[in-house]
């Protein structure tokens, strides 16, 4: 070994036994060979590439390459841990076959549909790209041109894609992925509260005394935060965790109440417990007096399936799903009324005295409460309503906007709230809670923006799920994806997602740092620049906004999504793109590039290279010459500033471990809506929640509703999806990375042992999963992580090789067009 | 508990009327015939026993219950002892009731005791299972340790282990612990085919570190005690 | 042509060998994504298969490592993974079998190596004279690997490679 | 990767059958660096002359010395020979207790698990 190495290593050794033995040491001399900087690594902070959590890492670079990543001590979020993917996030970047050059597909040296897949310079994919966008433009109008971006995106890549697709396209065919992530979150947090994000902030994990997990596997999927919630637990015997799932999983292992209920109850069980807490009289009538309003919802509103779908024309309300009528307490309490213990819980299948204890856990005012929930709640056909059911229970105890009561959504993206929520990355938002069918709202954005007015189309585009529909049918022929694997995780994707790819009329461009079945699938590959190789934001789900710098550079000629945004910019001028009414009642834009009009136009462009931290690279400020970064983040800032969204100067996110907005004064906001936590709220009101006009949030009755799909005699198990501790984002980066592939390697079908025997099919068996749109090839796993209660199967969607998007259907919430993957009918067969 | 009472009162009148019929003797039927027919009888009567005895001893018998089907048997399912290489299995009885006549016996008449424990309902929900899992665990812990894993044993076969096609960590401390007789198979074992309860003070098999052995108030699980000792003590000097 | 492999790294044998033979993979991989324009080669389980909804067979689930050899870390602050099966090891609010044996009061009687003390930290940086609650989770970060071959090889290179400055 | 010499000699530590020094130089090649610390608790006016004692064991040092405790880092090809070096101190006079404390092991040939 290297003499420098052992010396670091002994220096470590006695560190540690220093710290064990509560003595200092003197500085050590070191006798390095090649001097100290042979040794020296250097340290830097960055947000982690994969969950919502938010966690901060130190990455260590050495001689222009990622050489070790840790815990970042100082981030407040994990205090120095990493899960096992933080902990490799060093090798994410080194994947073998990492793409470096543009791809397209060509015959005979020209593009053709049909072609093989050819390098060819970035100036040569833009020619072809702008090409086929301006025909499409010219043919069909901006409504056939649409974008696909993720919660990956960096804030200004976020910020950079609404921006060129609205004002510049002027197309609001712009989506998200995170809308088959957390859209029911988003449209439940504007219903109840009118503002986007939670009230509370992860703090609430070390003073709350009971933690209730609505269909969220934390311990694998939020590690650290569960980390958290572990410590409070187990430092702490008063304590209680309830986990309710469809099955039982490793959150599960930690629970005081375990409750394994049947696909779809919950929103039932959520019901009764707001009956349970009115007819033992615990609710907080001072709280709901001051502070809430009692509405009523649409019901029976369909499944966001096709409309000519049977189950679409049967539903009443499929056309006005989010349609609300006002209603007093009383009535509530009435509509509540008949969720009884009894009927609930022969209906969701759980033992009625765990009920009554997890329904005690609302009820008992003396316990502070904090309920979290991801995907089981946010992908559902009633999502939006089981987001609210949650949120009226804690709206009916007062349990909320206060530490260690919390109704907490966590998120699945790093940036699922900085970049698809707050910038306004949805096909129906605009920055700051803002929304393109608001003419106010319009107008602010394009002001700030700098366009004339008008720019900006007034009609929502097309959701995740819709763009899917569109291309298949021919209706969105020109289709950006970045920085996601649309095709792996679009639903029914056999049927409604592959054959848009394909289509002869389309022409499909994928931006991605790896060959994924998107970009296979696409007919212009663009290689990205990805985390630590551009500069980059991050907002969390905690609404901490957290900024890293480029360390190191992206290999070949890859180039970040921003980038690549901007310089296709400049292939389009206006009078390619706006109408002529526009261009004649705003003379001064005729002829100009999109990139100057949105990018190089005098505020963006407006702090110089001498900005930059000399320390670090910038590509992309190296490339267009102004600070690219900073300017797009002060602009998009000035939208929230002083509307409950404020954001502190760009420079200091550079210097801190993100911020929590609002941040008001160079404070953070850790509780929202409460007198003396947030400083929006007005003296003396106690609590506002002030995104709504009259302040008060409001409690919905809304029923429980049955599933799209459940299983009958032919298809007759459920289909639960999801993810696995070491794979995320599917699986792109982390099926690349030795250790993680190794400890997960391939996706398969946890089921239960009897529901296999009584198939006939053995542990590890190779079966066909099939359902009504499609089917795969996978194994039986009837041990491990995962445990199935009869009639349930759950398989992963990691695994390129066993795309089980094929099997799931395209029903969504009809609010909030966010996808139900948890919950489809199945039949498995022996191969 | 008036339940339990009212049953009681209605056993023993009924054994009172069953005595005053069969206490008197016999004046209609032939003493061959009674021999004879009591011969037949008590074979009907083994035969019967032997086969219920039988029928109660299958893994069939033992989940047709839901207290059993929906706690311990689910959990077996995930477990080695119910699906595995070779495909050699374990059912409930091959690890819970003796094989050997005299010990079945006694153990299916402590087996009274759950048929009262059914008809009470002691277990009959998850939530009062799990109350109760600790002490039905400490129950076989305490039967397996006290008969030297039989039950284990009927199967696997100290001697008859190979250490090569163990794992080198198995393999050591089975020649370690298990060849000298020092430790039985449960004492590591636990929780093989079942979720084992709150496990604060069972110490596992193998031994705690010497130094810790020993010290009055220091149990096993509670190291902290004896390392804040060791702490304060290399503090005060 | 490959980004990962910049000029100027190769200063040491091994980080060459390394580069050559990532490159000869790629190359391989990839079916040489150069002038004569053939398409890269699908990777199944990572690109998918070609055409890319369609089936095919699943090999066998993969086995668990036991050979109980400790691997060297990529760095000194990866978690070391576990070089033995960890199937059917209880690991809930009731009872943690790792601890059973890595724990430090244990690891004399069953030989297994003793949990880092930087797991007796709790999240103010108070040494406790335990497992902190918030390490309680072992598999959240230390992962059993499987015989599995990894479909595509990694390049990262550790801090050996560099700074042998000569 | 072959690592015989670390199993024994960790197994023979841990069942207190302590491979001497002389053992472990003999078992061939060293195949990897055992990097340990330690705190040895001592009389503290004891300590310096103590401190001296045992910086002459081989590859051995101290790291610092604080009223009653010294912190000393070990170098070893196996956990065997650093825990009869410890053993060694523990039996100095005025030695009450040498702790080891970390353990780190680093093969000298790396990647060959993979």
């Amino acid at each position: 070994m290297e003499p420098s190495r052992r010396e670091i290593l002994k220096t470590q050794a006695a560190a540690i036994a220093a710290l064990a033995a509560n003595v200092s040491l003197p500085a050590r001399a070191q006798p390095v060979a090649g001097g100290v900087d042979a040794l020296e690594i250097t340290w830097s902070k960055a947000p982690c590439r994969f969950c919502g959590t938010g966690c901060g890492v130190m990455v260590g670079v050495k001689e222009g390459r990622v050489i070790a990543t840790h815990g970042d001590m100082k981030a407040e979020v994990n205090r120095g841990l990493n899960c096992v993917k933080g902990y490799f996030l060093s090798k994410i970047m080194y994947g073998a076959d990492r793409l470096t050059q543009p791809l397209l597909r060509k015959k005979g040296g020209v593009y053709a549909k049909d072609g093989e897949f050819t390098p060819v310079s970035w100036e040569e994919a833009f020619e072809v790209m702008a090409q086929k966008a301006k025909q499409v433009l010219r043919e069909k109008g901006p409504t056939a041109l649409g974008m696909f971006g993720s919660g990956q995106w960096t804030i200004f890549e976020g910020y950079a894609a609404t921006k060129l697709m609205r004002a510049g396209f002027r197309s609001n065919n712009l989506d998200p992925n995170a809308r088959h992530c957390m859209a029911s979150a988003a449209y439940a947090f504007m219903r109840t509260f009118g503002m986007d994000e939670p009230m509370g902030c992860y703090d609430d994990f070390e003073a709350a005394d009971a933690f209730v997990l609505w269909g969220s596997n934390m311990a694998e999927m939020h590690p650290i935060l569960w980390t958290r919630v572990a410590d409070r637990r187990l430092g702490h015997p008063h304590v209680k965790v309830a986990v309710l799932s469809t099955f039982t999983n490793r959150s599960a292992d930690l629970a005081d109440i375990p409750i394994v209920f049947k696909p779809g109850t919950d929103l039932a069980i959520l019901n009764y417990i707001a009956n349970y807490i009115i007819s033992t009289g615990r609710v907080n009538k001072d709280f709901i007096n001051r502070h809430t309003t009692f509405v009523k919802g649409a019901t029976d509103i369909g499944y966001g399936l096709r409309p000519d779908d049977p189950r679409e024309l049967a539903a009443r309300k499929a056309t006005d799903p989010a349609a609300t009528s006002p209603i007093d307490f009383e009535a509530y309490a009435a509509f509540v009324k008949d969720y009884t213990l009894d009927k609930i819980s022969a209906l969701a299948g759980v033992e009625p005295g765990f009920l009554e204890q997890l329904a005690e856990l609302y009820a008992d005012p003396k316990r502070k409460v904090v309920s979290l929930w991801t995907m089981g709640f946010n992908q559902h056909v009633r999502g939006v309503w089981a987001n609210q059911l949650v949120y009226n229970l804690h709206l009916l105890t007062g349990k909320i906007s206060e530490p260690g009561n919390s109704p907490f959504s966590l998120t699945g993206q790093p940036s699922a709230c900085g970049t698809a929520r707050e910038v306004g990355t949805f096909a129906h938002r605009l920055p700051a809670d803002m929304t393109v069918v608001n003419p106010a709202h319009r107008e602010r954005a394009e002001e700030i923006w700098r366009v004339p007015a008008g720019i900006v189309p007034d009609k929502p585009g097309y959701h995740a799920v819709e763009q899917d529909r569109m291309l298949k049918d021919g209706k969105l022929n020109f289709y950006w994806i970045q920085v996601n694997n649309n095709l792996q995780a679009s639903p029914n994707s056999g049927q409604e997602a592959y054959p848009g790819y394909r289509n002869p009329d389309n022409f499909i461009v994928v931006s991605d740092a790896y060959p994924t079945v998107t970009a296979m699938a696409a007919d212009l590959i663009l290689p990205a620049a990805m985390w630590v190789e551009k500069e980059g934001a991050y907002g969390n789900a905690e609404r901490r906004t957290h900024v890293w710098h480029q360390l190191v550079k992206a290999p070949g000629e890859a180039r970040s999504d921003l980038w690549q945004m901007m310089q296709f910019s400049k292939h389009f001028t206006t009078d390619e793109v706006w109408p002529r009414e526009i261009l004649d009642a705003n003379p001064n834009y005729a002829g100009m590039t999109l990139f100057e009009v949105l990018f190089k136009n005098g505020h963006v462009d407006r702090f110089p290279l001498s900005e930059l931290n000399p320390a670090y690279e910038n590509a992309e400020a190296k490339d267009f010459g102004f600070y690219v970064q900073k300017g797009l983040f002060e602009e998009y800032a000035s939208f929230g500033r002083g509307h409950g969204h404020d954001l502190a100067p760009y420079d200091t996110y550079h210097e801190v471990r993100g911020l929590r907005w609002p941040v008001v004064d160079g404070k953070e906001t850790l509780w929202r809506y409460r007198e003396g936590l947030d400083p929006y709220v007005k003296p003396g009101k106690g609590v506002e929640f002030y995104g709504n006009a009259d302040g008060k949030a409001r409690i919905i009755a809304v029923p429980y509703e049955p599933p799209a799909e459940s299983p009958d005699t032919e298809y007759d198990l459920w289909l639960v999806t999801g993810r696995v501790l070491e794979h995320w984002h599917s699986g792109s980066m982390t099926m690349r990375v030795p250790e993680l592939y190794k400890a997960f390697p391939g996706a398969r079908c946890f089921m239960h042992a009897e529901d296999a025997r009584a198939r006939g099919l053995n542990q590890g068996a190779e079966i066909r999963l099939v359902s009504r749109r499609g089917e795969l090839l996978t194994r039986v796993e009837i041990r491990g992580r995962n445990r199935m209660p009869r009639g349930v199967v759950f398989v992963p969607w990691f695994d390129a090789s066993q795309l089980i998007n094929k099997a799931t259907l395209d029903a969504t919430d009809p609010i909030s067009k966010q996808t139900d993957f948890k919950k489809c009918a199945v039949k498995i067969l022996a191969v | 508990m008036r339940k339990a009472k009212a049953l009681l009162l209605w056993v023993w009148n009924w054994a009172v009327w069953f005595w005053r019929i069969i206490s008197r003797p016999s004046a209609y039927l032939s003493l061959g015939f009674l021999t004879l027919g009591g011969f037949i009888c008590g074979v009907l009567f083994w035969g019967g026993f032997n086969t219920a005895l039988e029928i109660t001893n299958t893994e069939k018998f033992c989940v047709s219950c839901h207290e059993m089907h929906d706690n311990v048997y689910q959990e077996l399912t995930q477990t080695v002892h119910f699906s595995n290489r070779s495909g050699v299995r374990a059912s409930c009885p091959d690890c819970h009731v003796p094989h050997n006549w005299t010990d079945k016996i006694a153990r299916k008449m402590q087996a009274s005791k759950e048929v009262w424990g059914k008809i009470f309902g002691t277990i009959s929900t998850r939530q009062k299972f799990l109350e109760h899992r600790l002490e039905l665990a400490k129950h076989e812990w305490a039967r397996l340790k006290a008969n030297d894993s039989l039950e284990c044993r009927n199967c696997h076969s100290a001697a008859a282990m190979d250490f090569t096609k163990q794992t080198r960590r198995a393999a050591e401390i089975h020649s370690r612990y298990l060849i000298p007789k020092e430790k039985t198979c449960i004492d590591c074992h636990k929780g093989i085919a079942h979720l084992l309860p709150d496990m604060t003070g069972i110490e596992p098999g193998w031994n705690g570190a010497p130094e810790l052995q020993g010290k009055t108030g220091a149990s096993l699980y509670h190291p902290e005690h004896a390392l804040r000792a060791f702490l304060a003590s290399i503090r005060s000097p | 042509m490959r980004g990962q492999d910049p000029g100027g790294l190769n200063t040491t044998r091994r980080s060459t060998v390394l580069g050559a033979v990532a490159a000869a993979l790629v190359v391989i991989s990839f079916g040489a994504l150069s002038q004569d324009g053939a398409s890269p080669k699908i990777v199944p389980r990572l690109t998918g298969d070609e055409p890319p909804m369609a089936d095919h067979r699943i090999p066998p689930l993969d086995r668990p490592v036991v050979d109980d050899i400790r691997r060297m870390r990529n760095y000194p602050e990866q978690p070391p993974i576990i070089p033995h099966a960890i199937d059917g090891y209880q690991l809930t609010i009731n009872t943690n079998r790792c601890l059973d044996c890595h724990k430090r009061e244990f690891t004399e009687g069953s030989g297994a190596p003793m949990i880092s003390v930087t797991h007796f930290q709790d999240r103010d940086g108070q040494v406790l004279s335990d497992v902190t609650p918030r390490r309680y989770f072992c598999t959240a970060c230390h992962v059993q690997q499987t015989d599995a071959r990894p479909l595509v090889p990694n390049t990262f290179q550790d801090a050996n490679a560099f700074g042998r400055k000569r | 990767m072959s690592s015989n010499d670390r199993n024994v000699d960790r197994r023979g530590f841990l069942t207190g059958r302590f491979h001497s020094e002389a053992q472990g130089r003999e078992s061939g090649p060293a195949r990897s660096l055992h990097i340990s610390s330690a705190v040895v608790t001592a009389r503290p006016e004891r300590c310096p002359d103590i401190a001296r004692q045992i910086a002459m064991l081989p590859a051995t040092e101290i790291s610092g010395i604080e009223g009653s405790k010294i912190v000393i880092v070990m170098e070893g090809r196996n956990t065997g020979e650093i825990g009869s070096r410890l053993t060694a101190i523990a039996l100095m006079d005025g030695v009450f207790s040498a702790n080891l404390v970390f353990e780190q092991i680093e093969p000298v040939d790396d990647w060959g698990a993979e």
